[in-house]
């Protein structure tokens, strides 16, 4: 059921057609306001009609996201965005659905909506803002702050392990899987394309700086002078190598990662080699197992492969027996039981 | 007793025939034992015959005991009836047994003087002893004061299916059929349906088929042809409404009347839900339906159920979810979503014995005030009840209607009796069904800074917002559960505007009431007392009100279906009776509300045994409040 | 204006004093200006100085808007008197307006006549347009009616710290502490505690420390020094009971009320939450309370956090959890599960405005129906709500010894006002407080088929079961969700048990009024007029009151602290005046309850902005409800 | 807080004592029949005090089970069953506390609770029984369903990508890990023994089999005629091999694992070694991902790791606050702002 009304303007869009009327309100500084800015250069670049696409969020800094797109958009609560955005991406296959959610809203309260979106590979690309605290409530740790951090609910540090988002993702067999930071704005941008261009669940966790309550945290990752050798931007079918000049990479020995020096005797061969298609996750997991300090710590596209999606395995067994028994009648509806007729 | 063999006896029964208007039957045995088979085919037949027909099952919990034991019986109630009838009966004119466990448990309610068919066959010693009887009630003399029939049906069911080759268990299944054939004997009822039944099921297994066939059969001649059966029993059609009719429960009415609805509103359906006893049949039903372009989503929770449900709304389908109350426990945060982004919803609660676990199988009505109340903040949602099981099918209808029109959630409180019970339902014609018309905007309705615009919030008369929704040029908005700006739909903290949203989201609800049927009475326009109630109750409400009215007292009785809001004229009604009595499956629910809006000193009747009413416990009620004297102050404790 | 250099000037003031009774003074300004440090600063102040004081922060939505919007004006209240006092004051005596924006926002509160002190720097053309001006207020006249101080705060708090080695932005910072100084003297409030404060604040900062005490001190004297000042004030000391004070907002004196509770009953304490405004400062404080044993647990959601508190109070520490609205929702279930295994849990609502997410910073009591019905089937908890931000440390002791003396989930109903309101406390004598006394059973309490055995729904007179706990040999137990049977706790679907079970559960709650203090008055003890709330409006309706007393009216005011059950008074206490009225932050809730349980025709002041009530608001209503005719029959649409 | 009182019996215990007096009903020739019995066996050998344990279930056929053990249980509410166990064992570090759950339990309704649990490495022994259908409400398909599983909720076949329990519980990092299988009653009784004397969170998803609902989905697993040829026992340390006379073995092919026959040429060297101790859960993973019928499924220990667990990392907060500022008195509490005296 396309709703797009003849008179709608040929899908040529700016970035400022993306724009809602409302005014961006983060705190000044915020890593919010270049994603934001990267979603809207990405999408205009698609060839979508902005009645298509929808932005479904749920509680937190992050989720007011929609608010600032002029698309559809449902600013929903806390946790539960994957949920409407099945049920909105069953009734109408046919829309563009994005999901907003942050590190609280998406692995603290929403975890297991996250993780069944995810194995339903349904149609959508969720976007998790990662700033390792929760920003909107200012201040308490998250699930992904690291152990020892300290916050108003941990002035002590948190004890708590932290979940590592894609780790969890591919726990749960995602389909596409992504990892890039706020101020690395094309490759932002690029991710968030290819993310689009995929048919079913795609995961992407985003590196976000909150200025206010947890400025910094990924500074090894963004300092100028220290990130090439603190990040590995993944290629597919390329070598694991990293650092300036790329002079770094990644070998497997046995199951585990170690961080070989190219040069007497190592070269690019002896590396272990991106391959995002591959069937089984287990590559994928192993990436993203990799953390720093002890490891770069990669971006870009983990896994992509395709499967097919829940809402077309559904729509598919709607259409095979509607072809096969035929549409059904209310008059059958009535009649499925013994009937009998009183004169 | 010995058996003569029937081969000899064939011909003219030797017993007489007796006119009844209406008989009660319960068929009781072990879970394992197909009692509830038996009685939905012995239903039926009755049905079929054109008699009035009302039915309780009644499940032990939801794991299988284990065989014999009393946990694990299981038993079919059916009352059917040569005049219009509303309950599943008090008590029980006959109770065929199929176990010491069943007896036990259900001898308490057959009649003094009632007809107890046993299966003789299944009273030795460790089966009393696993129903706990120190003696065998069968020779104890226990039984004295019923009409007690022993069937050795084990052994007569063996030798009828003898010649079809099965195992040994295989043949014993089939006992239940046999019991049921006999039982058709008694009352007169034809063995045709179930034959057809028998064949359709079992087509592809002819051994099967053929041994149920002939035990059925078997059980019908060994009534006709045996002297130890008293006078047998006809009940003859009843005086019903002409028409095309189907026998329906309230889980299968529910399914029916959302598609009908839907598909005759032109609106798709998208059901989304977390299974739980007794919501799950619903699921069960429509996941069945794809043919009719259902689409059911089984979510991971109550809450993704929910979430699912808002979102295909947003969508311009119908989001529907169906659960009982530790689900609706859940629900209730996404439930404030809807009500603050006014789409349209329907909340099923099949309700169940509560709090918490509770009894999952059985019967309460104390949901009521939780989907009146149990959200945070002013959060006004629409609900309504139906009273019997085929009025699901008319309430069902109603909730889309009122969900479309009016943009807000709908909640629709059905209970364990009505979801599982069954009565006659008269096919309704398609074309006399209501119409509901659905409108999705196209067209910008309003101005933002300067150019044209959609203003999502902004309403029309009955203070309804339009339902736009993505894929319309021209059309993109942002909805959320922040407070909204009037109009705009912006997200606002204004003081004046908050207030002015609580008012207006109240109205609108309130305005529901313009729209939807006066309260009617069943007797005196005026008098001593009204007895109202809602939700199943009504049969034995009804009743017990003409009983009643027969004594030739000034006793009316009054239904809501729908509780929020109530019809205008509801403290009118209640004003025009000197007492009201609000007889209700918890501490007093709607009691409470009737009490705070009216200020009118409704009485209670309580009952929490996860039972239905019986209609003699009402009756009884009736006379006790009409004889006391009772001043106005009297106070609840809630 | 010019300012004549200070140094010349010192000594003597050329300005007279006036005594006053109260004063009300609002700081407002940018998110960043300080306005909540201020405004705590200046109470702390006044409190020490003696006066009593009650408070009012006043936070924008909780992301920081850009610098100079509207949205960005954060603004904090303080009301300070030499007399008893009970609210935050309803206009203004004084305002403090940081830039323009603050000034839009908060202008309307301020009395005609009333001082306003604006930072003249703050101006500029691009400062004016931000916050949607025209033309500049300062010179169009439009300020004429009041009594405008123009300051020049950034340049003269540059001057002031001119020779600290500070970054332009780190100096401009301090420029809340050079208004703070100017009200300090506009007001003779002693400058020391803050001066204090600035050094243990930023000790490992000297150079911070020492910007901020200088511009302190050059505000101080700028008033002192310069003739555009109207003559200054003095608030004497208040004439409070003996003893020894601190000022505590709500939610610190429930978060020390719980560990005094819990420590004086021997009880650990499990305080298992998930974040929430405006709930979160509650776990901030006890997360920093580990020196007492507190053991605190940030939950992945709310439902975890509930389910984690059960869990605890199953192993004998006291389970406490905190959230606001949308949390109750998703902890209902789980608090149903704590009313059918009757565990002492607290659960703490500081209700928001609402529906659905709301107003997530604003004040509301619309979540008491929730409290009450929130949940499936019939499933009492008792309910308390604190009447002041002192009283949440009364309050949580009484919830804490409630929950363990009749072992049952208890809900303490703050809000938003309460909670970040602040108000002097009188710091109690540790041996006068209240004793709770736990007892774990050591021993069996009965026979379990023949031998021994614990029966862990065995009860006392009270009807309360008894608290063993895992550890305790011979007491092993298993309890759960599913309908127990009484005495022996096991799973039962006895249909007369359960009912037996319902009827406990709710008279074990209304045993809870025989252990309550009586409801009290403050005015006649009968009359024309009573004006009964609950929770948070308690200064506001005890002033009003008090305020038509004066005037010679026969208008007495209660305040419910104990909502379920009620005090046993309650209805007869109604039934003394012609009238009663319910002023309520929502749509009528306590009136909803008190109309259904005694049938009396309470009248409503309803209030829904997210703030709190005004005294005059009430004050109005009171006389217009004393003037007007009322009949019996009125009704409320809920 | 140790309770346990003085006239306690000595932790000698038969299966027997460990039996409650409640009637078990589960349908005749239910697989949770024989866990419990195993259970009590298990428990009866470990020395530790009845009054000690504390067994916490959900809701669903499987979390009837508290109610035959004859110490401290509780049957909570659907899916909160981990909430319960933390909360007990952050009040009660004495205590020994078992999770039952069930595949509904513990991965639809209950999969953010079991994470969270899990990524804690709260020391709870939790076991999903794992019949990859809907018990207790009569047979609707469950998370772990395998594709196209027709029940009463999915008459034309399930379309929802399963979830593999231990590849959700890896992607937590979970610290101990085990498979096991109702029928096999040794090996089950060794992983329960194996999954109490673990130190943290221990996850052990077991495979039983619901006679009614689902009946024979793991024959490929018990049936004696192929069970070899389809299971995998894990065995640390030594290679993985399996089938009769284990003549075959897994070989890694990269990552992706491979089977191999033994012999001509291929040897046990060429196998792949399990370590259930290795640091990195890479290995696990990659094990959690072997699905028959194209591998062998392991059954055994996939990960066994020690981490300090969350309970006692906060105790030792407290200790180490009290030991360096004094425990707190109430005075200090009530002083802790601005101090003034009326007299
Ligand atoms: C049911 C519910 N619980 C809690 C909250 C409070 N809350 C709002 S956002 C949030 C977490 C925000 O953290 P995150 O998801 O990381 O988003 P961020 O603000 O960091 O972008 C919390 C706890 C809420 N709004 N609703
Ligand atoms: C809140 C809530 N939702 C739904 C239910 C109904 N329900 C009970 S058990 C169950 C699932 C049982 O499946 P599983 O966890 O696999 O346990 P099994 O019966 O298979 O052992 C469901 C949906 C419930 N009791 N409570
Ligand atoms: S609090 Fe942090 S995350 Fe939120 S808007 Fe401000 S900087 Fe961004
Ligand atoms: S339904 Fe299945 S899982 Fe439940 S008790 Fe019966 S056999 Fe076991
Ligand atoms: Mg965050
Ligand atoms: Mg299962």
């Amino acid at each position: 059921m396309s709703m797009t009304s003849p008179m709608s303007p040929l899908p040529v869009l700016s970035a400022k057609d993306l724009a809602s009327d409302q005014e961006v309100r983060w705190c000044p500084g915020c890593g919010d306001y270049s994603i934001l800015a990267q979603m809207k250069k990405a999408l205009a670049t698609l060839g979508i009609a902005r009645e298509k696409m929808v932005f479904i969020s749920g509680i937190g800094c992050s989720s007011r996201f929609p608010y600032y797109m002029n698309t559809y958009g449902f600013h929903s609560i806390h946790g539960r965005a994957p949920t409407l955005a099945t049920g909105l991406k069953v009734a109408r296959p046919d829309l563009h659905v994005w999901v907003i959610t942050g590190d609280g809203d998406g692995l603290s309260i929403g975890g297991n909506h996250l993780i069944h979106a995810i194995r339903r590979n349904v149609d959508l690309k969720i976007v998790l803002f990662n700033n390792e605290i929760y920003g909107l409530t200012k201040g308490q740790y998250s699930p992904t702050s690291r152990i020892g951090t300290r916050t108003k609910s941990s002035p002590l540090g948190s004890i708590d392990n932290p979940l590592r988002p894609l780790s969890v993702a591919i726990g749960a067999e995602a389909t596409f899987v992504a990892r890039t930071i706020d101020v690395d704005i094309n490759h932002l941008t690029e991710v968030l394309k290819r993310a689009s261009a995929h048919k079913g669940t795609a995961f992407i966790e985003i590196y976000q700086n909150c200025k206010i309550f947890n400025d910094g945290v990924f500074e090894y990752a963004t300092d100028k002078s220290i990130k090439a050798d603190n990040t590995l931007y993944l290629e597919h079918g390329k070598p694991l190598t990293f650092g300036k000049d790329r002079t770094k990479g990644i070998r497997l020995h046995g199951l585990n990662p170690e961080v070989v020096a190219l040069g007497n005797g190592i070269t690019a061969d002896d590396l272990l080699i991106h391959d995002e298609r591959a069937e089984e996750p287990s590559l994928a997991y192993l990436l993203s197992r990799m953390v720093y300090p002890r490891f770069p710590e990669c971006v870009g596209i983990f896994r992509c492969v395709e499967h097919p999606t829940y809402e077309d395995l559904l729509t598919k067994q709607l259409e095979d027996v509607q072809r096969s028994k035929g549409r059904g009648k209310l008059e059958d509806l009535f009649t499925s039981d013994d009937v009998w007729t009183v004169e | 007793m010995t058996v003569s063999n029937p081969e000899l006896e064939v011909g003219a029964s030797p017993n007489g025939v007796e006119e009844l208007e209406s008989v009660t039957i319960r068929f009781a045995g072990d879970s394992g034992d197909g009692m509830q088979l038996a009685g939905t085919q012995f239903t039926n037949a009755s049905a079929v015959l054109g008699n009035d027909i009302s039915t309780l099952p009644d499940f032990p919990a939801e794991i299988r005991a284990p065989a014999g034991t009393l946990a694990g019986v299981s038993g079919f109630q059916v009352h059917f009836s040569s005049r219009d009838i509303h309950t599943p009966g008090d008590s029980l004119n006959t109770l065929v047994a199929m176990n010491p466990a069943a007896l036990k448990t259900n001898l308490k309610d057959l009649q003094s003087g009632g007809i107890l068919i046993v299966n003789a066959d299944a009273f030795g010693a460790s089966d009393l002893h696993k129903a706990g009887y120190k003696t065998n009630p069968l020779e104890d003399g226990s039984l004295k004061g019923y009409r007690v029939i022993k069937v050795p049906i084990n052994k007569l069911n063996r030798e009828a299916v003898a010649e079809v080759k099965l195992s040994p268990r295989e043949a014993d299944r089939c006992k239940n059929f046999f019991a049921l054939g006999l039982v058709y004997w008694l009352y007169e009822r034809p063995v045709e349906p179930t034959l057809r039944w028998i064949r359709d099921k079992f087509g592809k297994n002819p051994a099967v088929l053929e041994a149920n066939t002939r035990t059925l059969k078997a059980g019908y001649n060994f009534g006709e042809t045996t002297e130890t059966m008293p006078v047998h029993y006809r009940v003859a059609k009843a005086q019903t409404k002409p028409g095309r009719y189907r026998k329906i429960t309230g889980n299968e009415a529910l399914a029916i009347g959302l598609v009908t609805a839907t598909q005759l509103a032109n609106l798709p359906l998208v059901y989304a839900t977390y299974p739980i006893t007794p919501a799950s049949d619903i699921l069960h039903y429509l996941a069945d339906m794809k043919r009719f372009g259902v689409r059911t989503v089984q979510a991971e929770d109550e809450i993704a159920a929910m979430g699912m449900a808002i979102g295909a709304s947003f969508g311009g389908s119908l989001g529907v979810t169906a659960t009982s109350g530790p689900g609706i426990c859940l629900k209730s945060e996404a439930i404030g979503l809807a009500v603050m982004t006014e789409l349209p919803v329907i909340i099923i609660d099949v309700q169940r014995g509560g709090p918490s676990t509770g009894l999952p199988t059985k019967t309460e009505q104390a949901d009521l005030l939780q989907a009146m109340f149990g959200r945070n903040g002013e959060c006004p949602a629409c609900i309504v009840a139906p009273a019997s099981p085929a009025d699901c099918f008319n309430m069902i209808f109603e909730a889309v209607r009122l969900a479309v029109t009016f943009m807000t959630p709908v909640f629709f409180l059905s209970d364990g009796y009505l979801a599982n019970g069954a009565e006659p339902w008269m096919i309704p014609k398609i074309d006399s069904l209501p119409q509901i018309v659905v409108k999705h905007p196209t067209e910008p309705n309003g101005n933002g800074n300067g150019q044209q615009a959609f203003l999502p919030y902004k309403r029309d008369a009955r203070l309804v917002r339009q339902w736009a929704i993505p894929g319309t040029a021209g059309l993109e908005h942002r909805i959320g559960g922040l407070e909204k700006e009037d109009v705009t739909g912006n997200v606002s903290y204004d003081p004046l505007n908050h207030e002015h949203m609580v008012g207006i989201r109240a109205k609108k609800i309130a305005n529901i009431a313009n729209e939807i049927p006066l309260l009617t009475v069943n007797g005196p326009e005026e008098g001593d007392l009204l007895v109202i109630g809602w939700g199943g109750t009504y049969g034995a409400i009804l009743s017990a009100g003409e009983r009643a009215q027969h004594k030739g007292h000034k006793v009316a009785t009054a239904h809501l279906r729908y509780l929020n809001p109530m019809p205008k004229n509801t403290e009118e009604v209640l004003r025009r009776y000197k007492k009201v009595l609000a007889p209700e499956l918890n501490a007093g629910q709607l009691r409470m509300l009737l009490r705070a809006y009216f200020l009118v000193d409704v009485i209670g009747l309580n009952k929490t045994q996860g039972r239905p009413f019986l209609v003699s416990e009402i009756e009884e009620k009736i006379a006790q409040v009409l004889a006391e004297k009772r001043g106005a102050s009297a106070t609840v404790k809630v």
